[in-house]
């Protein structure tokens, strides 16, 4: 069974702007509302809908198994790594080593109205990064797992 | 009156969670029932941080510092990751479940008991 | 005395009782080797001997669990025939237990 | 450097390295089993070893504050806040410190054992993530001081044992096990967030010696205990709420239960830790004291007529548990009736509270000791039924002497540790409630009765044609089993020592809000 043209081209259409989408929700995650996860989530929705639309068998093969599964560790990995990082240069665990250093995200935040600055807050927007990794590979599994099972009958 | 709308949402939706949990024999439905008591104590705790007149406690572009609270919004927002979790959990589970017994009723999957 | 465990009104020490053991092992000791040593290990001494007949399957033998305390078990027949049953492995019991509780705590610890 | 590190970082780190180790695990173990093995038991060391360490300077400097994030880790108040505590803190004092302790045994001897008795089997990428997860959240939950970050470690250890339970389907059984346990849960973790609700509405905080300082004892607040009481004695496994417990321990793997046992004390110790720090005199203390010492009645009772008809191995040791943690609730119960009044606090109310908490340690190594020696009869017998098991010592005599050990220890016969806490809880009990005591020997006694079965219908007796070629289990798993036989043992003849370095002070710093209170706000 499958669905219809129309439903399996527009969800082709719509996935590329569902996953830029889900990417600007995290990497906005310190500015605006949303974050890592909400973000993560939206892009494992694309995923998601692709698999409705069209049959489940047709597109098993074309989705990198192995990559969400380093996404899934190796968000999680950088999510600890960012927060050991601050305890090896003396500060406890999870200190925001990067604010206000100048470097990457290390901008001092604007005082006054402005339109939000991307490049502030340290290493929160890092955490983000990972969490938003993580939860796009994970999620995708889960819905790979959960559907995995399902034989030809549609149970 | 209107100041406690909130908790008197707060309330039906927990007595709606609980009968669902309680008197609903399919197990999917168990699980949404559960899923509905976290929902009330979500909102329980985000109608607790809200402040009337308050707004998005975001100091960008602020035209007040009178602001809701964010704590509980963080709070929230971890309850519904591990929200998401469990349900996931649940359903995986509901899913083997159905496999093997072939049913998702809650009075037949008693074959551990006693 | 560093080894004695005090308990507020009493006291225990695990190394005296453990040396009164012995000591009394000692004892069961010596009186055993009092005896005659008339027990010779591959002789036929060492099969079992019931009467004469011969000897049942070792799985005959052997008393399985649920067999062991049924005198007990049926002695408080009229408390099991409530308590089993109250396991009857369904969720959602599980759950109205838990709120049974809380509601009878409420009422012990908020009413009163 | 490196002993600097470890002396600023320690309980931090004791929650990172197994979280760490879990996410590394995957990706270890997708290229090399043995990597994976070596890893996990690394892992599984460093975790012990950073426990070990933090537990072992809390004993010895005082209650530990470590805040995260902030510049400095003992910063709990910043000089900008206005005298209120932000960020997440972990406080262990020397109760948070004797759960450390039994985390660090029981979690390695697990780890050790499982490794030999699981390694063999499929799907074990996933499996040691989870194991190390659960480890990460017991740490996490007996070393927070903060009401959020317990729900939240509550949660993951839900999570984690839920589908550690799972893990082995047998035919879908193991996964009902797992889906009843993990609903229960879920309920105990909905109603934390109530309670986080009702006193973060309440009095702004989420910080426990914060809310200790302002906790006023309302309505509200008499709700929050009541749920507070509900879902942690449910996680602890207390009759009437215990209905998870057989069947979630006995479908586990054998380790794993070992490890379960640990998480649901981990849950008695959120009990206590909430009904004497957080609430401590503002609480009705003798209804709350006698709501526990009814619910330990209750468990130890039901608990052990519930174990005599068993005919499942590990579904009996599981009743058993469900007893034991009676003893526990009774004896902290009796403390907690006859806190304020000091001269009963003084002639007896102490020695029930270190019994109980002496029980604590000591449940959960023989626990986990006849657990894991049930574990090594499945593994080689393949089969849970005692009615078809007999005559297994002729093979296993080191699992038959580790059992008797353990089997011994849990009935209370001297010398081993077992006997010990449970002295200290009849002699101080019998001075506050003779009946209690009496109810706590008789139950004792036939938690022996029972064992004597077990014994007899799996060691003893003829050996059975069809276990003519049954081996004792692999060295590994022994030593798992060893070491927490030796600490049997050890705690049963030198009683007075672990009391004296280990017990009396966790009692001690229950007993002492003011102090939890003062380590984080500064000041009394």
């Amino acid at each position: 069974m499958q669905m219809s043209k129309i439903v399996r081209l527009s969800a082709d259409i719509m996935y590329p702007f569902v996953v830029i989408f889900g990417l600007y929700v995290i990497m906005h995650g310190h500015i605006t509302p949303g974050g890592g996860f909400q973000g993560g989530a939206v892009v494992a929705t694309g995923a998601a809908l692709v698999i409705v639309a069209h049959a489940f068998h047709d597109v098993k093969a074309m989705i990198p198994k192995i990559l969400l599964y380093l996404q899934e560790s190796g968000g999680l990995l950088l999510f600890i790594g960012a927060g050991l990082a601050g305890m090896l240069l003396g500060f406890p665990f999870f200190f925001n080593w990067l604010a206000n250093s100048g470097s990457l995200f290390g901008m001092p935040v604007p005082i006054g109205p402005n339109p939000g600055e991307l490049n502030t807050a340290g290493f929160l927007p890092l955490m983000n990064i990972a969490v938003g990794i993580e939860v796009w590979g994970g999620l995708t599994l889960v819905i790979l797992y959960m559907l995995s099972g399902v034989g030809k009958e549609g149970y | 009156m209107f100041a406690n709308l909130p908790y008197l949402a707060v309330a039906t939706l927990t007595v709606i969670g609980l009968s669902t949990v309680l008197l609903k024999r399919n197990l999917v439905k168990v699980t949404m029932g559960l899923n509905i008591l976290t929902s009330a104590v979500n909102l329980l705790i985000i109608v607790l941080g809200y402040r009337e007149g308050g707004i998005a406690p975001i100091y960008t572009l602020a035209p007040q510092t009178y602001m809701v609270l964010p704590t509980p919004q963080a709070l929230c927002l971890t309850s519904i990751v591990i929200g998401v979790a469990t349900t996931a959990l649940l359903l995986s589970f509901t899913m083997v479940i159905y496999r093997k017994y072939g049913t998702v009723n809650v009075d037949e999957i008693r074959e551990l008991r006693e | 005395m560093a080894l004695t465990l005090s308990t507020g009104s009493g006291f225990w020490n695990p190394v005296v009782w453990l040396i009164a053991i012995a000591f009394v092992l000692l004892v069961v000791y010596l009186l055993w080797r009092q005896g005659e040593a008339g027990y010779n290990r591959g002789s036929a001494q060492v099969k079992p001997f019931i009467s004469g007949n011969p000897e049942p399957a070792k799985k005959a033998v052997q008393m399985p669990a649920s067999n062991l305390y049924w005198g007990f078990t049926e002695a408080l027949s009229g408390y099991y025939a409530r308590v089993i049953p109250a396991h009857t492995g369904i969720v959602t019991d599980y759950l109205l237990w838990v709120l049974w509780v809380t509601a009878v705590l409420f009422l012990l610890v908020v009413i009163t | 450097m490196i002993p600097q590190f470890l002396w600023d970082h320690a309980p931090a780190m004791a929650v990172a390295v197994p979280l760490l180790a879990a996410f590394v695990c995957p990706l270890v173990g997708k290229y090399t089993a043995t990597g994976r093995k070596a890893w996990v038991l690394l892992a599984a060391a460093a975790t012990s070893a950073l426990a070990l360490f933090t537990a072992w300077r809390v004993y010895t400097l005082g209650t530990w504050v470590y805040v995260f994030g902030a510049t400095v880790p003992a910063l709990s108040v910043p000089p900008d806040s206005g005298g209120i505590p932000i960020r997440i803190i972990f406080e262990v004092d020397a109760m948070s410190a004797l759960m450390q302790v039994i985390v660090a045994i029981v979690g390695f001897s697990v780890i050790l054992y499982s490794l030999s008795a699981d390694g063999k089997r499929s799907g074990l990428e996933a499996y040691y993530t989870l194991f190390l997860l659960l480890i990460a959240s017991i740490v996490g939950m007996v070393s927070t001081g903060d009401l959020f970050n317990f729900f939240v470690f509550f949660e993951i250890s839900g999570l984690a044992s839920a589908g550690l339970i799972a893990y082995r389907v047998e035919a879908g059984r193991a996964v009902e096990a797992g889906l009843k346990y993990f609903v229960v849960s879920t309920l105990g973790g909905i109603f934390m967030l109530f309670v986080i609700a009702i006193l973060y509405g309440q009095y702004n905080a989420l910080n426990i010696a914060m809310l200790a300082e302002r906790m006023q004892f309302t309505v509200l607040d008499k709700i929050a205990l009541v749920l507070i009481i509900g879902a942690l004695a449910t996680k602890a496994g207390a009759v009437p709420m215990h209905f998870w417990t057989p069947d979630a321990y006995a479908l586990a793997p054998s380790s794993v239960t070992a490890l379960l046992v640990v998480a649901s004390q981990a849950s008695l110790y959120g009990l206590f830790r909430f009904t004497f720090t957080l609430y401590h005199l503002s609480l009705n203390a003798a209804t709350v004291g006698w709501v526990l010492i009814l619910l330990g009645v209750f468990s130890m009772f039901v608990g052990v007529t519930m174990a005599i008809p068993q005919k499942d191995v590990k579904r009996l040791m599981a009743y058993h548990a469900i007893s034991q943690t009676g003893y526990m609730l009774l004896g902290v119960g009796t403390g907690l009736a006859v806190l304020g009044n000091q001269g009963m606090l003084d002639a007896f109310g102490r020695m029930a509270i270190a019994g109980g908490i002496f029980h604590i340690i000591n449940h959960a190594l023989y626990k986990g000791l006849l657990f894991l020696t049930a574990g090594a009869i499945i593994y080689r017998v393949g089969t849970r039924d005692m009615n078809r098991m007999g005559g297994l010592g002729h093979k296993m005599k080191w699992t038959m002497i580790f059992f008797m050990i353990g089997a011994l220890a849990i009935a209370g016969i001297p010398p081993f540790n077992g006997f010990a806490s449970k002295l200290m809880i009849y002699e101080s009990v019998y001075l506050f409630n003779p009946v209690l005591a009496i109810i706590a020997m008789v139950v004792s006694i036939l938690t022996l009765a029972s064992f004597v079965k077990v014994f007899h219908s799996i060691f003893m007796g003829p050996q059975l044609p069809e276990y003519e070629h049954v081996k004792e289990v692999p060295a590994p798993m022994l030593l798992g089993m060893g070491i927490l036989a030796l600490l049997v043992i050890l705690f049963g003849l030198f009683p007075q020592q672990v009391v004296d370095l280990l017990i009396t002070p966790a009692a001690n710093a229950l007993l002492d809000q003011s102090g939890y209170i003062a380590s984080i706000l500064g000041g009394a």
